[in-house]
């Protein structure tokens, strides 16, 4: 599904990622661990084209995608959610939901007083936005603005942006950074099961490590910018190698 | 020395340090690790008033000063080093140590004398520009910097964070020689095999909590200690 | 076309240079330290002007203690708006554009106090007459000497503040990082309330040497304000250094324009224009003005395509 | 002239011209998050090329497309370099591109009069009397400002008006929604341009006369009071902050004519004013009218 080869990134002579070969394999929840300042996030940053790579290849379905910008890869079934919340605070709920529709007919300056056509459009989005409240427990939020939501609430409100957009694969940077253990458990409750019933690949940062072990099926672990380790969850937690770089010892 | 007594911090109002106790006694080098994300540097944060403490009390030699601001803590004879942007990057070496001793009213070329006696390395760059320096180099700077308030007590954000192998070993001898030299460290790392064995105690914080306190040796001893600091025993 | 003397033409750029590093010094100070461009700055140049005039002109009491005035007034009105505007709406978390405009309406506030207290006339400084006079080829009055003079002895002491006074280090610390200045017991406030009563009082001293080379309206503050912007951003924002070198340089630009000016046969009043264009092609091409131009990749790239 | 229905007309004429204006900057400001600076330059353009068109003999209809288009392209062509910038920047540039507008029209006379402007310019609805004529200014303004307003209304009420401002709440989260940002920027400035062209261009034939004079940067000043007043991301809001400063503005004429103050009462006027902007921005940052949830049509 995802593919990353051979992927450089400096930043000023400083290499942040030093060759991150990976595969993430359709329909699987895959957690990407590693210390801080391993390049975990700038590793998404360069997936989902916030930043060109300085060399190697990423690729979706066989497809060469690295260079690509947001927009264009949100197009090709890629969507990330950010490690801080960025909801659009003086949006309702609902409407930060609707918003992340794709090919909204409405959203086009010429298209706007078609009414007819485009309210068809969100009448779908309303519904699916509806569903994905549903599923998340924010149907109760649905007209509140996103700036007034907790911590917990927004990072649920990011994950079903990401869903509303019917992506193939998500990208999720510390989906339960910040949220306490009884809600982290809940959100990656909630993550296995879409992925066994959307038929959704998840790739993710966490570092909350008993849950990635419960939750997820394949780990990849980052250290200095290149992956050390990679295997089912249990493998990697018992590899000597992972607690080395933990602990600062490599 | 200085005691944070079931301290809860955060910012906001999400809490990410639940109920943690630490204890810094006098002379001594005390490491706070654990894994990122585990509140660690929240924890110290709130210890120097810029995290907020929703319920718990820090005491220094006795004193209250929980949730006093940052300038006030300095004050009482506290030293911050933050983990980042620790140094003023447009003045030179010399400059930043002056800053350092901005409350000193006397003795500051004498002050500045005793700080680079432990810092020797410095002396030949003090009217360079901090932005010419490398990054050990910055990293003592900024220990020196907050040693001119003339403190007894040093609070240090992760020292190593970003710094090649070798500077990390550096830069934590040097703590050490600081702690020989009078001073109480109380510091966070996440290098923790080489803060611990510069350490006289330690306390290992997960998700928050601390889950694991005790003299390094007993703990690198521990057979599961990899395990509890990944926050997957408890 | 009339002769072009080019020692007169780069004498006239040293004057205009001059004049804007006293109107622009104050302007690069408080965007650092406050985070945003004030526009009120015209007015604290207007009123320096305007309070020359009352002490020399109307009240008789010649041009030193009118200038010493017209520093501390401007210094107050300065400090004032920080105090009253901009610090309550930087405590309230207002957004840059807020205090941008904000500093709008103090702007407004200032300048129809003043005509309404001198009228909108324009007004001239009779008592000071500065005759002309030639050194060498070079025609000047004593006005634009002592301009010069004023501006080079500035620069030397704010030098001397910024790199040998605890309190100028202190600024310097502040603007750079305020959260450990903060921590190192500065008291960031107060050295922010400094600059701000500095930053004023320079610009109004500036506005009076301006209306005397011109004349004295209430848009007087204006006329040098975007090219004070121009001056800041080609030096790059919260840089003193750049900031002198940007004065000369739009100096020297405005007023080298005139000779393809009056080659293409087009009006001079453009001169004023070339600082507004240098603010356009540096914001879009280089934001961090002259200091963030890549020199060294310039050179590489020439340097390697002529390898290949 | 009679006093009260002559001087009511008039003001009503300029509380709805800027009262266009203000909606102009709402939808690049309020609702996109850009902060135009250079708004006068826009009217500025609009009333130019409509007082050229009109004077060249066209209808008054061509004149304000014309008006409408010319200021839209500009509006593009200025902000494909400049809505990359950060805010301030952005600011100070559209303010500077201003200024050296003006600086042309006034040095070249062979565009537009030069410093004396354009005289004589045709008004939109040619009546008998001056009172007559003074009502069709009314209804003409009135009829453009009820278009401009519903339409940016349902703007705002449409998915395209809700991407507008989630592109000010976070630009690069819209982008990794798959909305081209810079595109949509582009739009709502070439929009907010276009609107303050049709505001030029019946400031134009309402005063039959236009020069560089007229198009100072305190202009573009006024119209950020009046949002700011009447409420930033409210089109009601826009309209009413123009009646308020326009209010205002009047206000003070009457005194002057009625009254002896000891106070120049148009500088009286603007005083408080720029205190009321002030006082506004310190404890009412939302303005008047408030920002209101929207609901899609």
């Amino acid at each position: 599904m995802l593919k990353v080869v051979d992927l450089h990134k400096d930043f000023g002579g400083l290499k942040v990622l030093d060759g991150v070969d990976l595969e993430v394999e359709r329909n699987q929840v895959v957690g990407l661990i590693g210390p801080n300042g391993s390049g975990k996030t700038t590793l998404f940053n360069v997936i989902a084209g916030v930043y060109k790579p300085t060399s190697g290849e990423v690729l979706l379905d066989g497809e060469r995608v690295d260079g690509l910008k947001p927009d264009q890869l949100y197009r090709k079934g890629l969507v990330r959610t950010f490690q801080i919340p960025r909801p659009f605070r003086k949006l309702t709920v609902l409407d930060n939901l609707l918003l992340a529709g794709r090919e909204q007919i409405g959203e086009r300056f010429l298209n706007v007083f078609r009414l007819i056509k485009w309210k068809m459009q969100e009448k779908e989005l309303l519904e699916k936005a509806e569903e994905i409240m549903d599923l998340l427990n924010l149907s109760h939020l649905s007209d509140e603005y996103a700036g007034n939501l907790s911590g917990g609430q927004l990072k649920l409100l990011e994950l079903g942006r990401a869903l509303m957009s019917d992506p193939k694969i998500m990208l999720l940077d510390e989906p339960a950074g910040g949220v306490n253990p009884t809600l982290a458990i809940r959100l990656f409750g909630k993550i296995r099961e879409l992925a066994e019933t959307r038929n959704l690949t998840f790739f993710i940062i966490e570092h909350r490590m008993e849950t990635l072990m419960n939750y997820s099926d394949y780990m990849f672990v980052l250290y200095r910018g290149k992956i050390i380790v990679e295997g089912e969850p249990k493998k990697v937690m018992d590899d000597e190698r992972v607690i080395e770089v933990y602990l600062g010892e490599l | 020395m200085l005691e944070a007594k079931n301290v809860s911090a955060g910012y906001g109002s999400s809490v990410v340090v639940d109920s943690a106790t630490v204890e810094a006694r006098e002379g001594d080098v005390v490491t706070i690790v654990g894994p990122n994300g585990s509140g660690k540097s929240t924890l110290l944060k709130s210890i120097v008033g810029q995290a907020r403490v929703f319920s718990g009390e820090i005491i220094y030699n006795g004193e209250d000063i929980t949730n006093l601001r940052t300038d006030q803590i300095v004050r009482k004879g506290i030293g911050y080093v933050p983990q980042v942007e620790n140094v003023f990057v447009n003045l030179t070496v010399k400059e930043n140590l002056e800053m350092g001793g901005y409350m000193i009213d006397e003795g500051l070329e004498e002050t500045m004398n005793e700080v680079l006696s432990l810092f020797p390395e410095l002396t030949r760059h003090m009217n360079r520009k901090v932005s010419v320096l490398s990054g050990g180099e910055r990293q003592m700077l900024a220990i020196a910097r907050s040693l001119m308030a003339r403190p007894r007590m040093l609070i240090v954000d992760e020292p190593t964070a970003n710094l090649a192998p070798k500077l990390v070993h550096k830069v934590l001898a040097k703590i050490r020689e600081l702690a020989e030299a009078g001073y109480s460290v109380l510091m966070v790392e996440q290098n923790a095999k080489k803060a611990l064995d510069i350490s006289d105690y330690c306390y290992i914080l997960a998700s928050g909590k601390l889950v694991f306190e005790g003299r390094p040796k007993e703990v690198l001893a521990h057979e599961e200690f990899g395990k509890i600091y990944l926050g997957l025993r408890t | 076309m009339p002769e072009i003397n080019i020692l007169q033409i780069l004498f006239n750029s040293i004057v205009t240079g001059s004049l804007y590093i006293l109107v622009a010094l104050g302007l690069t100070m408080t965007y650092t330290l406050t985070k945003f461009p004030n526009f009120a700055h015209a007015e604290f140049i207007t009123i320096g002007a305007y309070i020359v005039y009352a002490v020399t002109e109307q009240l008789g009491l010649g041009i030193i203690p009118g200038i010493l005035m017209a520093f501390i007034v401007s210094g107050f009105v300065g400090v004032g708006s920080f105090l009253l505007v901009y610090r309550p709406l930087e405590r309230r978390k207002s957004t840059m554009v807020q205090l941008m405009v904000s500093s709008i309406g103090v702007g407004i506030v200032i300048r129809y106090l003043i005509q309404q207290i001198w009228g909108g006339q324009d007004l001239r400084f009779k008592t000071l007459e500065f005759s002309a006079f030639n050194v060498g080829p070079i025609r000047m009055t004593m006005l634009w000497v002592i301009i010069i003079v004023t501006g080079i002895l500035l620069v030397v002491i704010i030098h001397l503040l910024l790199t040998q006074t605890k309190i100028g280090k202190a600024m310097r610390a502040t603007a750079a990082n305020p959260g450990l200045a903060q921590s190192c017991g500065i008291d960031i406030d107060k050295i922010t309330a400094i600059v701000w009563f500095i930053g004023a009082a320079l610009a109004g001293v500036g506005g009076f040497f301006k209306a005397a080379d011109t004349k004295l309206v209430p848009v007087l503050g204006w006329s040098v304000l975007l090219p004070a912007f121009a001056v800041i951003v080609l030096g790059g924002i919260g840089s003193f250094y750049g900031m002198i070198a940007g004065a000369y340089i739009i100096g020297l630009a405005e007023n080298f324009s005139i000779i393809p000016l009056l080659s293409l046969g087009l009006s001079t009043d453009y001169k004023t224009a070339v600082g507004f264009i240098v603010i356009i092609l540096i914001l879009i091409f280089s934001p961090s003005g002259l200091a963030g131009i890549d020199w060294g990749g310039i050179f590489k790239r020439k340097k390697h395509r002529g390898e290949s | 002239m009679a006093f009260p229905i002559g001087y009511l007309l008039d003001t009503l004429v300029f509380a709805g011209i800027f009262g266009i204006l203000s909606l102009s900057l709402n939808i690049e400001f309020g609702h996109t998050g850009l902060p135009n600076f250079g708004k006068v330059a826009f009217f500025m353009i609009g009333a130019y090329t409509s007082a050229l068109i009109t004077l060249s003999g066209k209808p008054f209809i061509a004149g304000i497309t014309g008006a409408m288009i010319v200021s839209g392209i500009c509006g593009v062509l200025i902000s494909l370099p400049a809505i990359r910038l950060r805010e301030d920047y952005l600011a100070i540039t559209t303010l500077a591109f201003g200024e050296i507008l003006r600086l042309i029209l006034k040095n070249e006379e062979w565009i537009a009069g030069g410093v004396l402007g354009l005289k004589g310019i045709p008004e939109a609805l040619s009546l008998k009397g001056v009172q007559a004529t003074l009502y069709g200014h009314v209804v003409v303004v009135y009829i453009s400002l009820a278009i401009f307003f519903i339409f940016l209304r349902f703007l705002e009420k449409s998915p395209y008006g809700r991407l507008l401002k989630a592109i000010r709440e976070d630009e690069l989260a819209a982008q990794s929604f798959g909305k081209n940002t810079v595109f949509y920027k582009a739009q709502s400035f070439a929009i907010g341009s276009a609107v303050a062209g049709a505001a030029g261009s019946l400031y134009a034939q309402y005063l039959s006369y236009i020069g560089p004079d007229l198009f100072m940067p305190i202009v573009t000043f006024t119209v950020w009071a009046m949002l700011i007043i009447g409420g930033i991301g409210n089109y009601k809001g826009a309209i009413l902050g123009s009646f308020i400063y326009i209010g205002f503005e009047r206000g003070a004429r009457i005194m002057k004519d009625y009254l002896h103050l000891p106070v120049d009462p148009n500088n009286l006027m603007f005083i408080i004013f720029g205190l009321l902007l002030i006082v506004v921005l310190l404890f009412r940052p939302e303005g008047v009218l408030k920002e209101e949830k929207v609901k899609l049509l």
